[in-house]
């Protein structure tokens, strides 16, 4: 059978020549591929694949820079003012050092502790790192993303109160309840919207669901939210920005059950929308009913540390229809540029960021204000982004910016009437602030 | 950052314990604006107890760490169902481009036009390759996209008003994300047994597959490495009996280019990119789980689904999606290394993948059976389960072949799964290792086989140059310790 | 690609022992022009004999290589005179950034004004750092900047018809590079003295200075990690003779923002961008090595030598250079890393960096002191040379300490030099290490003596975990192996 | 004395603190640092330095970005013809992933090479492909750059023939006779240039110096040359292009005794001209003659195979004054490069390459000599470069492609007239040929 062991020339990626596989095939003891294939229907054997021819290394390159060279992005001279839940942070030279070594990127989930030492004690300084900024008692080593953990902390809160109804702060971003509602829908929760300003809730509910700085940026108050939850033998499960954490009170100060957050502000790329790492802490009484993997500190048998992958029976491999939740393969290699860069900005280093991002936004924010047609519509304390109302609608408004190569904020049309929310960090220089006001200027005088 | 204790240990101090007060590794800039109010102090926190090096410390602690893993760029490591493979450095640096890297999630669909006709290419070619057109990239991970697919599902049965479709068949064999899956999918999970060869056991299915049935979940080849030899016949009695099959991908590397999973019958999938499509494992991700479905089932997918329009790319999302599963678009730079990775070998490379991959899989297979049990006699796919009985019985269990193997360099194979095989020792090279490395992995097999009888102590009491020995691990479930904390 | 051989040790076959035909781990694109009739075959050669590996077997081989290496990055490395510190990540980034790495060395000055403005602003910071404000970035290590400085001083000599100079005076504690420099330079060294506290002995200098020295070569501080104390005195000799004073800056270190060569007299200086600047050792270079002197010498500085003229910025060759030292402009992206160097510290940082390599290497000093012998029994600068003199008596040699450090994953100390003293361990800490680092290495240099009575085997069989134990160099040297071989 | 320590707040690169400095000093016995500098003249200590402040990471990432930003570049959308001793040839990613590990990078010469096999074996590794590539006995662990290889290796036909003069041919690049000269200029070296047709050449030359390909991108009779040389007690000293070798015979092939190479075509990057690596390789009885840094494989005190620095008493740190050359610190961590892009490329890719790279500057060269107006001019079998005579000065000719973003050839009207050195290698596209072909066109047509 000619056709059985295909036999084009070797590949970078495939050692084995057309030696090779003759002898081990020879070893196995047939004659062709084919003749273990003998469990395949023959007639849909080898099917026609219209797939292209490979290239080479080279010719790839060119394929990718055309991909990027498509998009609008800081390399191709534009500036951003995008945030609603990924953010453009600076990433320390650190970080990419460290995720360029082969021996973290290419090792899988530490199923062989004494092979994984590396990969386990990043993970532990990671829930360590979450602990610290959160202000909580314990974290596991990641989630896939901020919604997916706020999801599982919801579905995990029903799992605790043994409730069915999930309360979610109407000022969260709707892509919270959303995942919420798709994690849930076939689980009999029912997921209902409270006001920022409840004062009182169901007293059935599992939780209440906070986000904190809110969709809007502002900080909610999260410990009279936590007590009223409380109150009713609800939990409370806030969902944080966690550069804000550099500078505003921790949800562990105000007795939060159960914190969750997007990762990716930690050192992690915009990449359009991922990867990504969920960060997710409790109290150490909610323990064994919390979802992913957690890292343990033990001894070996010299009594060395040594760290492992610890309360598994939690986990699918072990428990499968009764685990805490599907989740298996996670974010590890995420969670090590989280660990990376907090490690880098360190104690100092997380006070200062927190601080000049609120500065940047609220200068923004300020100079905004004052130009005629945009008012600044966010109340109180806000980080790192507001809510615009513009003269014209947000959509005409970040035409005429894009034209000045500014990707402006995020029309928010459909939640707040002609508003956009404006998102500013650090890596928007005063000057790129006040290219983005003069713009708003220009295009608010011709509106 | 020292790396040894004054005894000549390794040491494992964290970065907390590290800490100096004063240090640093970053200086954020001084601010360039006008000074802002700050906020009532009732709101702000003291300080955050956050580790205080050097950069120095940083780059030698994390690189120090690194070496303790072993990891397929500095081993053979055939983690079974893992598809460990050679994942091509250039796909991380294309990944990394700027304008691939720095890109936000919510850009005008006009500023990411080649981040989406990158996103819509690879949908092509998995719908293509599975033969399942409707793709959704989104699912962060195998897990999701086989949530994804089981929603689709439900949505599929719940349009038709189908509404006892509440249960879920799963093979005894199947990776334990299927039943969780499912059950967070609301299902009932029904077992249906393999047989003595390791197939589904077709009597029992026929009595299991009822009008109650929403899905099966078959994982194809199985977590055997076997490819089911009455798919057909499974497929029809599923749809038959008004379900839907669903295949977990997971093990797509023994198929590219061999069938398509959309011709045997299959309606759903997902697929592993971090397995199959050799994007890096991470330590546990991240990963990429995109769900295939039938043309029939393309409503229902997840959103986003790229899509190619008169004025040019967008992200849409199908008629009765069944919604956001997660943040935004999926992970984008993992599929973006896929994608590298199915233009880099074309359509013969990646026949020559599992072709590859098969083969040496049945050549360690050849090459053992004499002194290894086979969970199944027979060719396996790009897999081969080995059972360790025979040398429990003479005192050494699959965990002590598996830390064994470490002491040569070697990952072990996944042990103990699947769960219907006695001590399991479940085998995948893969077809990125040469048949050096796999002579090598046989060659040190069989001699552990030998040590059982010649010394068995250096196979119990293994590994024995690692950073520790074995760790008592009931110890840490029953005491947690899960964070640092301050020395009391 | 194995890591051990079937026993266990690590595998020591090189690339083309473990080539296989036909494998590859590259594919050169096809033409995409019409085809080009070949040169008559009479000029082609047939194959070249190179590896045939896969591309996993590239990376696992190199990947697994780096390992058996200690590094800044994983290992405390106070090899003396050497100034082995930190090496910022963001300076390799930045290095390479595609408009920097990618420019061709001759296009148009209007092309690369990015890149020449780059190195006028780092001659500008070397001049002012040194005081010596003619700067050429020309040489590529230390000794050629020596060279060039020597060409310089001929140049000078040359100029004013002072043919009869011909002698260099090197100190007795000089680097080897210095006399060789000399010789190449057509000079013939004589060496000065050092006297009894390390200094330049003035009295043996006064003798030798007369018309024919050409130059004096001062290392400052000096191999001793000493600053020579006479220095004012030394240079005015020098001048008085006619001579120039040639300073090595290799430990330039130990002076930053402390004290500039320039108004000491010093005519010519080279500095190493690759340990006070701090650009990566590489495991023996790449480095750069740029000449400094008095604006009186710029006009025989090497060329090319930035400048900024009204048009722009331009590279110029000065009027009576020595010309070119090699191919074209100097280790460019060496000088990146460097002026980011530079420019990261600022003024307060580069101070900063002098004042804390001094003051750490004389916490070694002092916590030392009572074990072992110093060179000179006074305060040093950035590094301290310890000598094994007490040790040696004992049974144990200044290579047996070097060793046994190594098994604490601390790199030893230079060893045997400066050549005036007995056992030297030359310890340079540098201001990257932290405390504790020191307090590490004190530790374990003071258990180490401890070892000599309590198990000097220990010692002298060291190191014990390392992929070798001490090497048969001898026969290195006397039947040399240098390259592979087919297996006969 | 309070200006002694400086109190600045920690550098990320410097961990000491205030306090652990204060600590150290009264361990030391002395109250502030200057107390420690007592050997350096008062009048002089501290002095005023015109220096700016230190910068953030982020804002040190600007300014490069800036000076990067206006270079022009493949990153700024230009083409280039240049050659002439630096080329433009594809990195493969195996090439920078290897480079990124700090183990190579910031480990020093192998001085320990119980701590140091890495950087040894590689060196091995070099050494070896050289030899194979240049079908010499020997190579060294690499010299600093191409140039100075060659002035080395006739500085080290010197010393083997204890003759003072120095033969080079006419059509060698003028870096080379340069470079030697600055090299050999205080030695009583005389360098004489010599025709490449020559026949006859004096007696007492210690070498003839040959460039082949030359500087013209032509092929030079290596063979008869080198006949030419040995007739006369003279050595052949061949400078390649380690590119073209592999498609032409070696410089082995044909009795050469030393050859030298720029090693920058080997996966280096330009870089604006630096850092390179000189390759370096002769005949085994010429060894300890030769310079720079030699790897060696032996063996431990158990037996097992170690590889380490040798031959060292040719060298400057043993031999002083009468070291074979002063090198010290050479370019170890560029030979890595070469040795991963070789191993990457291997036997198959070596030859392809070079054909390639052949078929492009046959091509281009074809199409040039077609416009009206310019003519190739290098005769015979030329390699990646070629002479162009143009119909006007080259000089305006390239600005007028500089407009249209193509950085044409070399202006080598000092050494032939109107004319310029085209090199094509695999990095040019066809597209980017017909782009230069036709700029080239209409240049002439308005010419
Ligand atoms: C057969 C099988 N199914 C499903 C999964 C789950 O995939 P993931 O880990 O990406 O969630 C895996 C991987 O571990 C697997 O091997
Ligand atoms: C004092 C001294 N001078 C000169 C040199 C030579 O510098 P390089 O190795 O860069 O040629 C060195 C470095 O080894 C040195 O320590």
């Amino acid at each position: 059978m000619a056709s059985s062991v295909n036999t084009s020339p070797n590949h970078p990626y495939i050692p084995s020549t057309d030696s090779e596989r003759r002898e081990m095939l020879g070893v196995i003891g047939v004659n062709s591929l084919d003749d273990l294939l003998g469990d395949i229907p023959i007639e849909y054997r080898h099917p026609r694949l219209s797939l292209a021819a490979g290239l080479s290394e080279q010719e790839l390159s060119s394929v990718f820079s055309s991909f990027a060279a498509e998009n609008a992005s800081s390399a191709t001279g534009y500036i951003s003012f995008l945030g609603a839940g990924a953010y453009s942070h600076y990433i320390p030279s650190t970080v990419r050092s460290i995720l360029q070594r082969g021996e973290f990127v290419t090792a899988y989930t530490p199923y062989q502790p004494e092979a994984a030492q590396g990969t386990l004690q990043v993970g532990f300084e990671f829930q360590t790192i979450i602990c610290q900024l959160t202000g909580m008692e314990v974290a596991n080593a990641g989630m896939y993303d901020g919604p997916t953990a706020f999801a599982e902390a919801c579905l995990m809160a029903a799992r605790v109160t043994k409730r069915t109804r999930i309360g979610v702060l109407a000022s969260a971003d709707r892509r919270l309840p959303e995942t919420l509602d798709a994690y849930s829908k076939h689980q009999g929760i029912e997921i209902v919207e409270l006001s920022p300003d409840v004062t009182e809730i169901p007293d059935d509910l599992a939780c209440i669901g906070i986000q904190s700085p809110n969709f809007f940026g502002a900080i909610e108050d999260v410990e009279r939210l936590t007590k009223l939850a409380h109150d009713s033998g609800a939990l409370s499960v806030v969902h944080v920005n966690p550069t804000a954490l550099g500078l505003f009170r921790p949800p562990g100060d105000f007795d939060v059950d159960i914190v969750t957050a997007e990762g990716q502000p930690l050192g992690v790329p915009m990449a359009f929308g991922g990867p990504y790492v969920g960060l997710f802490a409790c109290k150490k009484s909610h323990i064994r009913q919390m979802p992913g993997r957690i890292i343990g500190r033990t001894t070996d048998t010299q009594g060395r540390i040594g760290y492992a992958l610890t309360l598994q029976t939690r986990e699918q491999h072990i428990r499968r229809e009764r685990a805490t939740s599907n989740i298996c393969t996670s974010t590890q290699l995420i969670g090590l540029m989280v660990a990376v860069y907090v490690a880098t900005l360190g104690k100092q280093g997380m006070k200062d960021l927190a601080s000049l991002c609120y500065q940047k936004a609220h200068y923004a924010a300020s100079e905004i204000n004052r130009l005629e047609g945009f008012s600044v519509e966010t109340n109180g304390t806000f980080f790192h982004e507001f809510v615009v109302r513009c003269p014209a609608s947000p959509q005409s408004v970040n035409a005429a910016l894009l034209e000045r190569k500014i990707i402006g904020g995020l029309d928010i049309s459909d939640r707040a009437e002609k508003s956009m929310l404006i998102c500013v960090t650090e890596t928007s220089s005063k000057a790129d602030i006040d290219r983005l006001v003069a713009a708003l200027g220009e295009i608010g005088d011709r509106s | 950052m020292t790396i040894t204790t004054n005894a000549g240990d390794l040491d494992r101090r964290l970065l907390m314990d590290r800490s100096v007060t004063g240090r640093k590794a970053f200086t954020v800039p001084e601010s360039d604006v006008p000074a802002q109010e700050l906020p009532d102090s009732s709101l702000l926190r003291d300080d955050v107890e956050l580790p205080e090096v050097s950069q120095l410390d940083v780059i030698r602690y994390f690189s120090v760490l690194s070496q303790l893993n072993f990891s397929i760029d500095t081993n053979f490591y055939p983690l079974g169902s893992c598809t460990m493979k050679y994942n091509p450095k250039i796909n991380d640096e294309l990944a990394n481009l700027p304008g691939l890297a720095e890109i936000h999630p919510l850009q005008p669909e006009e500023t990411v036009q080649g981040a989406i006709r990158l996103l819509k290419a690879l949908q092509d070619d998995l719908g293509e390759i599975t033969g399942l057109p409707g793709v959704s990239l989104a699912p962060l991970a195998g897990a999701q996209g086989e949530y994804a697919g089981l929603l689709i599902a439900r949505a599929y049965h719940d349009a038709r008003n189908d509404d006892k479709r509440t249960v879920a068949i799963v093979p005894d064999s199947a990776h334990g994300t299927n039943p969780a899956s499912a059950s967070m999918a609301g299902l009932d999970v029904v077992t249906v047994r393999s047989d003595a060869q390791g197939n589904v056991d077709v009597e029992n299915l026929k009595e299991l597959a009822s009008s109650n049935t929403a899905v099966f979940m078959l994982t194809i080849p199985s977590t055997l490495g076997l490819f089911e030899p009455n798919i057909l016949e499974i497929t029809t009695i599923i749809h038959n009996a008004g379900g839907l099959v669903y295949a977990d991908g997971a093990n797509l590397n023994a198929l590219l280019g061999l069938v398509k999973l959309g011709d045997l019958g299959v309606d759903i999938c997902h697929s592993n990119l971090h397995k199959t499509f050799s994007t890096p494992h991470g330590g546990g991700g991240p990963g990429s789980g995109p769900v295939m479905v039938t043309d029939e089932l393309a409503k229902y997918l997840p959103k986003p689904v790229a899509e190619k329009a008169d004025a040019g790319y967008l992200l849409a999302s199908p008629e009765q999606s069944i919604g956001t599963i997660n943040g935004f678009h999926g992970s984008f730079s993992i599929a973006a290394r896929a994608y590298a990775y199915i233009k880099a070998l074309g359509l013969e490379g990646l026949q020559s993948v599992s072709e590859n991959a098969i083969i040496s899989a049945n050549y360690i297979q050849a090459k053992l059976r004499d002194k290894y049990d086979l969970a199944a006699d027979r060719y396996c796919m790009h897999e081969t389960v080995l059972s360790a009985t025979r040398q429990k019985k003479r005192g050494v269990a699959g965990i002590d072949i598996a830390k064994r193997l470490l002491d040569f360099g070697i990952h072990a194979p996944t042990m103990y799964f699947p769960l219907i095989v006695d001590e399991a020792l479940m085998v995948e090279p893969t077809e990125s290792e040469s048949k050096e490395t796999l002579d090598h992995f046989i060659a040190v097999m069989r001699q552990i086989d030998d040590e059982i009888d010649s010394n068995p102590a250096v196979i119990l009491e293994a590994p024995h140059d690692l950073p520790v020995t074995r760790l008592d691990e009931a110890t840490a479930a029953r005491k947690p310790v899960l964070r640092w904390a301050p020395a009391e």
